[in-house]
């Protein structure tokens, strides 16, 4: 079989790159070894937010009814359901991309992929069989799965990563999260939504550490109001498990030594290569590729995960696609730019751009407007007024350099920010825009008149 | 046109006002924005001399 | 005492308009004989908002535990706590608005103003006293009040608007709303989830009559679904009541006379004027203004609802702000262009532009991209797979010329389309915007994919 393109790897890099590269005329196949959709739809952004969901309303009921006039005799859950309904949602998703695959013309091959030579690819199903198939082009999207602690290896039972996490048969006790970015927040909010006893530990200053430094002390603060435990500044010095659960060591903020049923390791991923082929890597082992998204061979490109940070699902499908259509028509590949980054917990982070310490470290000249969620009739009527949306502008132009939301909805807000910063526009634009009241993304205006300084509602 | 092109990459212009000038040959920088902060908008070109 | 400028109606109009003139440097009072914050922050857009996310979470948890894994025993509600909440979010606002007076050192006029020439402003406060202000400029906007049926005033009790609505002592068995726009559906939703009997009557063929057509459709189908009944094509022949109740006699869909405890009339606004000079009026009672906002007296100005339509806060406030920035500045005060009209019921209902139906009318040529919720991980994970978005696109550039969205969170993601419109964007940057992965903004680019004939995830 001789193709134009065939895909490595099925995630949002893959199977996005893959369906565009069909639409465009092109003989395409995309090899995936575990199930379509990869990491983000199965083991990723999705089946978390399905749990955060549940978790947030559980929240709501289990503590805030009253406020709502609600009175609740007997309130319990069903741990199964809670998964199960988070693997519904994945599973329905996943059949999606396979009859998208069948709708585009693209051949989903199962198995393991390797590259035994530029225009080869060879598949390994299930059964051993192998297969070889030519090829015009290669695109390696195989993505990165979580990195393990040194000396502390998953074991798939009281040390897991993510993807474990997403499908435990009985709620945990006590959850030890080593790591606080999205992942590890994400993580502690569900866990202690439902009374696990959670515990975050950080290595930096801060939770969710490429934030803004006021978002990540906001979110700290109400995470640690919800029952948290979280220790920055704070390394772990020892680990060791035994069977029924894990102790671990740390100095710094605190020196003690925790112990819970499970430690949860989110410190960050690793690369997933396919076999064959030696190609170049970045120090740290990702995908070293070019302007055009080609790799140190030609014919062979990388996008999404695998080439290197941000390891994010949107930023992957929009390498595969920059890619692709650089392979097949005369489009100038594209890199990322500025993307928005999200975090699910409660309240919600967004941001896109630069925080403002490193606008600071920049040297650049710029207004902050800052707007609080307090202020705001709609998010007073939804009853959630915690968070703030704060802009940064450009001197003396006012183009948008940073924006960080924290609050309901933020990862809704934060679209409107990322078209400004796509259409280069100031905060003129964004103050003559009338903004549909009653709306959180009011505040977005109210911060730009802040910055400009006249805020009509603070 | 390739001049009006060249000069029109630097003036502040909503995306649907380009592509219109650049279909009409119009010269963006000939022209006073009346969008916010002086933006050249579609209206701005329509009305503009040929 | 000598004014630059005295506002008559503390609304989102006047409140807003005094406020920034304030901030121009000038001298300003607010005439109020009501609460500061005028029908939409006492009466409107966000006590109706508090109630609707009450009426939400309670529907949420009495029809949808189960779908979440939880179980609910006991669950009961107490209609003054509901009520309550949202007069406490209403409170506040208020305070919030009076703060904002002494902050700007706007002087808060609390009473009945009237207009005995230009010039001049005569205030009679709460015990009858009158004082008379000299000032140089008259913004009027005093806003608008529920238009009754011809036959059938408002009584108070059993034939009401949506302001005693919003205060109701005891919860009615039975409601039958006329009118079925944004105000008669918000509050159809919400007597409806508390389990009150609803039955919607409407004139016109769709509710949502100023919606795009698909839009009313789909939501006249989940209302349908969530046990209201909605009878449109009905035309209200006859009506009475009896001190318990009404009757109401329709003829259309369904000819027959409804009983129900209470009539919520809502079939519009009327014009609220101050008493004094006459200034001239539009063909409907409403204000006329030119472009400066200027009424068909020198120096007396009209903003907000009482200008006519469409009557919404955020577009009192825009009109508010361009008239007085074009009173004491240079600015050239615009009217407004395009603006978004939300409906917060559930699924919700948010919309910019020209419908389907108006840009057919209209002649021009569009493609239409449309992207169903049940396609977004996003809506998936979060259980709200109702609903879908709808751009349309004008050829040949690629301009948006509309955009309608109804489902969850609408109201938030119609800012990003408010901002593309007012920048003049088109489909491609849209398309070349990277939106947060998962979101229900997504959504907005998948439907200008769609739109492009090139959708990656439909
Ligand atoms: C718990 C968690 C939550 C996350 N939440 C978010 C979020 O909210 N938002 C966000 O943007 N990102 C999130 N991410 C990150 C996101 O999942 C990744 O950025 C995204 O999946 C990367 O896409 P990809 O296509 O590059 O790789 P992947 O999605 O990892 O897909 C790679 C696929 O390739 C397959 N594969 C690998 N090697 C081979 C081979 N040799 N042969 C055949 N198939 C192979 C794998 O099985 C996998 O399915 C989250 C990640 C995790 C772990
Ligand atoms: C139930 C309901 C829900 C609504 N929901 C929304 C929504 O979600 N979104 C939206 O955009 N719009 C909504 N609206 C419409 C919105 O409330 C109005 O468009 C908005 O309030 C208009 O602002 P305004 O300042 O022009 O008038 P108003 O808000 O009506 O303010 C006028 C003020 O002037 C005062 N006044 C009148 N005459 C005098 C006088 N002679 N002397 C002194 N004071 C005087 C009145 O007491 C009043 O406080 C809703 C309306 C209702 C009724």
């Amino acid at each position: 079989m001789n193709y134009d393109l065939i895909v490595i790897g099925g995630g949002p890099a893959g199977y996005v790159g893959a369906i565009r590269a069909a639409q465009l005329g092109k003989k395409v196949a995309c090899v995936e070894n575990d199930r379509a959709g990869g990491t983000c739809l199965n083991w990723g952004c999705i089946p978390t937010k399905a749990l955060l969901k549940n978790a947030e309303l559980y929240h709501t009921i289990s503590h805030r009814a009253d406020e709502f006039g609600l009175k609740v005799e007997g309130l319990s859950y069903d741990w199964s359901k809670v998964i199960g309904r988070s693997r519904g949602v994945s599973d329905k998703l996943n059949k999606g991309i396979e009859f998208l695959f069948k709708k585009n013309k693209v051949d989903y091959l199962k198995g393991t992929a390797s590259i035994p030579a530029a225009g080869k690819v060879e598949v390994t199903a299930a059964d051993g069989a192998k297969t070889t198939y030519d090829t015009a082009n290669i695109l390696i999207a195989t993505g990165a799965k979580s990195r393990d602690m040194p000396g502390f290896p998953f074991n798939g039972n009281t040390v897991i990563g993510s993807r474990e996490a997403l499908t435990l048969e009985k709620q945990p006790k006590s959850v030890i999260v080593i790591g606080a970015g999205a992942i590890g927040i994400e993580f502690a909010y569900f866990f202690n939504a439902y009374g696990t006893k959670v515990t975050v530990v950080e290595m930096l200053p801060d939770i969710l550490p490429v934030e803004d430094t006021e978002v990540s002390k906001t979110l700290e603060k109400s995470l640690t109001k919800a029952g948290i435990r979280i220790l920055t500044n704070t390394k772990v010095t020892g680990t060791s498990e035994d069977g029924n659960g894990v102790k671990i060591t740390v100095e710094g903020a605190a020196n003690e030594t925790l112990e819970a049923d499970i430690a949860l390791v989110a410190i960050g991923v690793k690369p997933v290569l396919p076999g064959g082929i030696e190609l170049k890597l970045t120090e740290r082992g990702w995908l070293q590729t070019d302007d055009t998204y080609q790799t140190s061979v030609k014919g062979i490109y990388g996008a999404g995960d695998i080439i290197g940070p941000p390891w994010l699902a949107h930023v992957a499908s929009y390498e595969a696609v920059q890619c692709v259509e650089g392979m097949f028509t005369k489009h100038k590949p594209k890199k990322v730019g500025v993307f928005p980054g999200c975090t699910y917990c409660h309240p919600q982070v967004a941001s896109i751009g630069l925080t403002e310490r490193a606008a600071k470290e920049k040297g650049l000249k710029f207004k902050v407007g800052k707007f609080p969620y307090v202020a705001s009739g709609k998010a007073l009527a939804a009853a959630e007024p915690e968070g703030f949306v704060k802009i940064l502008y450009g001197e003396p132009h006012g183009e948008i350099i940073g924006a960080h939301i924290i609050g309901s909805e933020s990862t809704e807000m934060i679209a409107e920010i990322g078209l400004a910063m796509n259409l280069e526009a100031t905060w003129d634009e964004i103050e003559a825009t009338i903004h549909a009241h009653p709306t959180l993304s009011e505040m977005v205006k109210e911060a730009t008149e802040v910055a400009k300084g006249h805020p009509i509602h603070v | 046109n390739r001049r009006a092109a060249a000069s029109n990459a630097r003036v502040k212009a909503s995306p649907l006002a380009r592509k219109i000038a650049d279909e009409k040959g119009v010269d963006l920088s000939t022209l006073e924005g009346t969008g916010p902060g002086g933006r050249i908008v579609r209206a701005d070109v329509e009305a503009a001399p040929k």
